[in-house]
């Protein structure tokens, strides 16, 4: 026990280190996923079948390009984007360069949240706003994301949980995080001890996210 | 000032076409008060929302105001319904935005600046006696408050052309009253048009200057209110007379409910 | 020998039976092990073996899976590697013979030599333990670092042993093959002589590169638990890897670059590193 | 057979505690219809769904069928409101089920075999005029359509007691008519006593054995029909007598609409 | 190019056998994580602080045990539930193996959609269906299931298209799968090429999934 905390002092900084890592990702990654997945989806809401306005060929290709993001295994979007991950943040080592290919990712993934979360809406209410002469951005930004609000918080939720253990695999470019921490030190090098301690941080963190969103998305909802 | 012309809409359904208006002609005269009447089911409501276009018409004209909606682009056809209140008939308010909020709404849609809306919004929910419940989200208020702001939020921008689907369908006579008095008012003095669904002849009486009577997707009647208070008017058909008796006389003495009961004869004794 | 000195979880294993004449491999994945074992598959085909690979990916598994005896043999490791890990997982698994050598160097794209390493540059090592401590080592041997005490095996190394960085490196772990498509952000990275090889390098444009003795702990080997090494089907095996087909198809890979050290004894490599 | 005794609702809002039932007494006598009136936002629902506890009082007793519903376990109450239909102000239809399927949930929730339930449910809409519209899901229906079925799903049970809230809101006389008249048999031939909420006084009038009067969350007053049309019975209350008139006139002259008019004013004038 | 051709159709029963491993992961994975993760979705949702029946104490606990579930790294999950796996398909390596934790970590994940889902609908329904006296087993199943089936298949549809590429960990433990493909051969051994027809295979299963999954969800949406 004493050992172990002897090695939990010495690891201690690394530690807090992966886990700002994992923070810092998930403060970069997730805000802009959410403020780019979010237009896409509406965008492929707006745009679809049941859309405002349907613009089937157009659709379909961007439907396309959503699914071609979204079919990459992780490792080879990495690969793949590394030129773009170059001009955006100079390198594609390291935690910065690692947070592009994971809010690639996290784009299209989003955005089929939000196409599916307006998809569930009282299709009355959009009706109310065209026969208020609303324009297509006002019936979004005024009526549909309005009522849609707490089903997004609820999936960005979804998502940002999902992220903490995903983004583990940062550490394939030197990136980092918790999760990296988890499997270097459990997996690789089997200390089970400092495993545990960085998975209960991760849990943690899960905890905090989940919680803290559910009550931000009920204190939204206003149905009841 | 509206003129439909051979109006018929057609849904599609899982067991063929159906045809909810069929060949409405109808006229109705700028600042004239248009009642609708008919049965449930008759096709009221999708007639009035082709007048705005909300459900455009397979086949036939609508023309407001002088334009062929039917003929203008998204965004002409936009544009025109600033100038078409709407109150529907199971109200559509946005449940996340409180009562101010809803009625602002139509305001914003119709391009009033932002300092501008509260007030005019607070004003509108004073009209229908709801200053008190500004502030609160829909799910908090009665069924006659939730239509009461879906009437303000139609009056709020004081349209050219007003359809009211059932506007006091959920509310007490005090506050048909009131609602119906402020439709008489700025019909009045702002001659605005004003198209009225309703099942409540008394509404009609007390509002409508022409009535028109559906049946099954037609336009079966069309009277003044002037022939029917000088005693002039006679239905033509038996709906017509019907709905105008507008009585309810329950036989408390029929035969026991139970087996034997055929839906044409236990629905249809009006 | 190798049977004396491991001891472990053997004894819960079903011995095989003599008469099986099939052998399950685990086998990484990448050219060098994939295209060897079908080769070895052929062979042994043709005398009425069947060889039956899985491919994985990951370095753990293989190990504990020859272990407890669902796979006989697997190939995917170096001496060194296996050596540590016996002893973190206390499991048995010995090694049989060798395949091929992949020793490794600091290479750099912006640099000719060790000396024009500048302050703060960035050096990118393998993020995995079996070859995490190479690059670290190498970086001793060039003279850029030191460490706070001569570690017992390579596995062992890792930056927490590091005393000293007087040029302040900045060092970087990401996985071997990332470095292939990351490499122009870095000063200097390691890299295996087949990840050289395919970027056209060779050993003679590294830095500091594991010659001669230093190449030793490096050699891939096929590792299996002791009660297989001296059967009947571990010599067909052997003698399939160490085929002249096999021989042939290295030569062709990468312009023959990797050693092949068929005859050198890997136990005694084994008891040595 | 229903008693409430002291029933008070307060309901948290944002701006504090708001008391929307307030201390209300009623006897309902088994196999009455009972009906209550009074404006919008008077408490009208929210009493109503103190009866089967869909809203729990904050504080009185709620006595159905000579059991206190208040003291009885989750799944006591749960059996208890087999015998308690509900008609819902705006309807509550499940989108995803046709209209059969939606009468039909009643009826499995109430335990009725699968074999019988589409029978039933058929019978049920035939007697609201919707057998053709049975297979037809909740968005392809009219608002009064909607409203039958619901109606329907409240009467296929034939349940001992059945809460309406402003069950013909939506409809034209002539199924008003049937509704009440169905209403009114079932009330005769199987003795429900029916609890009916509406602002419609002829509804009330042609219904109703017994009538409340609420306001601001109170019963103001109460009265037997009979004596109502015996004419000895004379509204105590402001209310009540402009509930009772029922009158819908507007003046058509009035002063203008715009500036300086005071919300009051404009809206209390009935 | 010819050269190319040969290549293909050397490697082309084991791009095959991909293919087949990746339908298999999810012809198993999904039905289990739906099959499992939507009464846990509904109890988390019937327990939780707006369900039909609010339990905080108990519902604290599983939720958190879904967050810790969540919080796993795939490559620690894997390691974790070895035990488990071992029971359940006999080995720890190859495909069946890796549907193991590749389920597990699919359930939480999909319960938290079918949650949010159920948190979505219109309370006057469940009210209608309390007042009609249902149980609260009638009111999931008739009710709440009823109208959030559009929202749960495009959930399901979300995740699947999400496991085609997140299997691609699979290769870890010898799984297969054309994600691994992909990885085995862009990655590991450069032959872009048949990286690029792995990855062309796996847009066109997205595709297939995403649209089928659109659509029947569109037609279960009765609600215009
Ligand atoms: N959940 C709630 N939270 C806060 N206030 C509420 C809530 N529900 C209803 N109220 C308020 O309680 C009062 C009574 O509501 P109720 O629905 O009982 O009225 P009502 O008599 O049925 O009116 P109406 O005829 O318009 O339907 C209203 O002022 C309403 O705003
Ligand atoms: N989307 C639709 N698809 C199919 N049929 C529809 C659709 N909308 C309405 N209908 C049918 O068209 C007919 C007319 O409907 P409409 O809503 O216009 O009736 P209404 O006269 O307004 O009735 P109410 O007084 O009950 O509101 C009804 O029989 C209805 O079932
Ligand atoms: N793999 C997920 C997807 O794209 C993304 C996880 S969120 C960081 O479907
Ligand atoms: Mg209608
Ligand atoms: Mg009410």
């Amino acid at each position: 026990m004493a050992e172990f905390l002897d090695r939990l002092v010495e690891v201690g900084p690394e530690l807090a280190t992966s886990l700002w890592q994992t923070v810092l990702m998930l403060l970069i990654a997730i805000p802009i996923a959410v403020g780019l997945g979010t237009p896409l989806g509406i965008w492929l809401h707006t745009h679809g079948p049941r859309g405002l306005q349907h613009t089937p060929r157009i659709h379909r290709i961007v439907d396309a390009i959503v699914n071609v993001v979204r079919s990459f295994p992780f490792l080879i979007l990495l690969i793949a984007i590394i030129p773009f991950t170059r001009f955006v943040v100079g390198t594609t080592i390291g935690t910065a360069a690692v947070i592009v290919p994971l809010t690639i990712n996290a784009i299209p993934y989003f955005a089929r949240f939000v196409e599916q979360n307006l998809g569930q809406l009282d299709p009355g209410v959009v009706e109310a706003a065209r026969a208020m002469g609303a324009t297509r951005g006002q019936i979004i930004r005024d009526v549909l994301l309005v009522d849609a609000k707490p089903a997004i918080v609820g999936s960005a939720t979804i998502m940002t949980v999902s992220f903490i253990s995903y983004s583990a695999m940062a550490g394939l470019v030197g990136g980092g995080g918790i999760g990296d921490f988890a499997i270097r030190y459990g997996y690789y090098r089997y200390e089970l001890p400092l495993m545990v301690v960085a998975i209960v941080l991760m849990i943690a963190l899960v905890a905090v996210v989940q919680t803290g969103g559910a009550r931000w998305a009920r204190a939204l909802d206003k149905r009841r | 000032m509206i003129t439909l012309r051979d109006v018929t809409t057609v849904f599609s359904t899982p067991t063929g076409p159906y045809t909810a208006v069929d060949g409405a002609h109808l006229e109705i005269p700028a600042g004239s008060i248009q009642g609708i009447i008919g049965f449930s089911g008759a096709g009221k409501s999708t007639l009035l929302r082709n007048i705005n276009l909300l459900e455009r018409p397979t086949s036939g004209q609508v023309v407001v105001g002088g334009t062929d909606l039917t003929e203008l682009s998204v965004e002409e056809l936009r544009r025109a319904r600033h100038g078409i209140g709407m109150v529907f008939q199971n109200f559509n308010l946005v449940n996340n935005l409180t009562a101010a909020k809803n009625v602002e709404l139509s305001l914003k849609f119709a391009g009033v600046a932002g300092t501008e809306r509260r007030r005019r919004a607070l004003e509108a929910l004073a009209i229908v006696d709801l200053a008190d419940k500004a502030d609160s989200y829909p799910a908090a208020l009665s069924g006659g408050q939730k239509q009461r702001v879906a009437i303000a939020r139609a009056l709020a921008t004081e349209p050219a052309v007003l359809l009211c689907d059932e506007p006091t369908s959920a509310v007490d006579p005090r506050t048909t009253t009131s609602v119906l008095q402020y439709l008489a008012d700025i019909n009045r003095d702002l001659g605005i048009t004003t198209v009225i669904v309703t099942h409540e002849m008394n509404v009609v009486r007390a509002l409508a200057d022409h009535v028109a009577v559906m049946e099954a997707g037609r336009i079966v009647e069309r009277f003044a209110l002037a022939e029917l208070e000088a005693g002039t008017f006679t239905p033509a058909t038996a709906i017509g007379a019907h709905l105008v008796a507008d009585e309810i006389v329950l036989d408390r003495r029929r035969t026991p409910v139970g087996a034997g009961v055929t839906p044409g004869e236990e629905a249809h004794h009006g | 020998g190798a049977v004396e000195m491991v001891s472990g979880t053997t004894g819960t294993v079903p011995p095989r039976d003599p008469a099986d004449r099939t052998l399950r491999i685990i086998v990484t994945e990448s050219e060098p092990y994939q295209e060897p074992t079908k080769i070895a598959q052929k062979l042994l085909a043709a005398q009425g073996w069947e060889l039956k690979p899985t491919y994985v990916t990951d370095i753990i598994q293989p190990n504990q899976a020859v272990d407890e005896g669902a796979f006989d043999v697997n190939f995917f490791q170096h001496v060194a590697y296996l050596k540590q890990f016996n002893k973190d997982y206390d499991t048995s698994v010995v090694p049989l013979f060798y395949v091929y050598a992949l020793p490794g160097g600091l290479y750099s794209d912006r640099h000719a030599s060790i000396e024009d390493i500048p302050e703060g540059a960035t050096v990118a090592l393998p993020v995995d333990p079996s070859n995490n401590g190479r690059a670290i080592l190498l970086l001793r041997e060039a003279g850029l670092i030191t460490l706070r005490r001569e570690p017992e095996s390579v596995i062992e190394v890792s930056q927490s042993l590091i005393a000293q960085n007087p040029r302040n490196l900045r060092l970087v772990e990401l996985d071997q093959q990332a470095l292939l498509n990351t490499r122009q952000d870095v000063d200097l990275g390691f890299l295996s002589l087949r990840n050289a090889a395919v970027l056209g390098l060779t050993r003679e444009d590294a830095l500091v590169f594991e010659d001669g003795e230093s190449e030793r702990p490096f050699r891939i080997l096929v590792g299996t638990r002791p009660e297989f090494a001296g059967t009947e089907a571990a010599r067909m095996l052997r003698e399939a890897y160490q085929s002249a087909e096999v021989r042939q198809w290295f030569a062709g890979y990468q312009g023959g670059t990797l050693p092949l050290p068929w005859d050198a004894d890997a136990e005694k490599d084994y008891a040595q590193v």
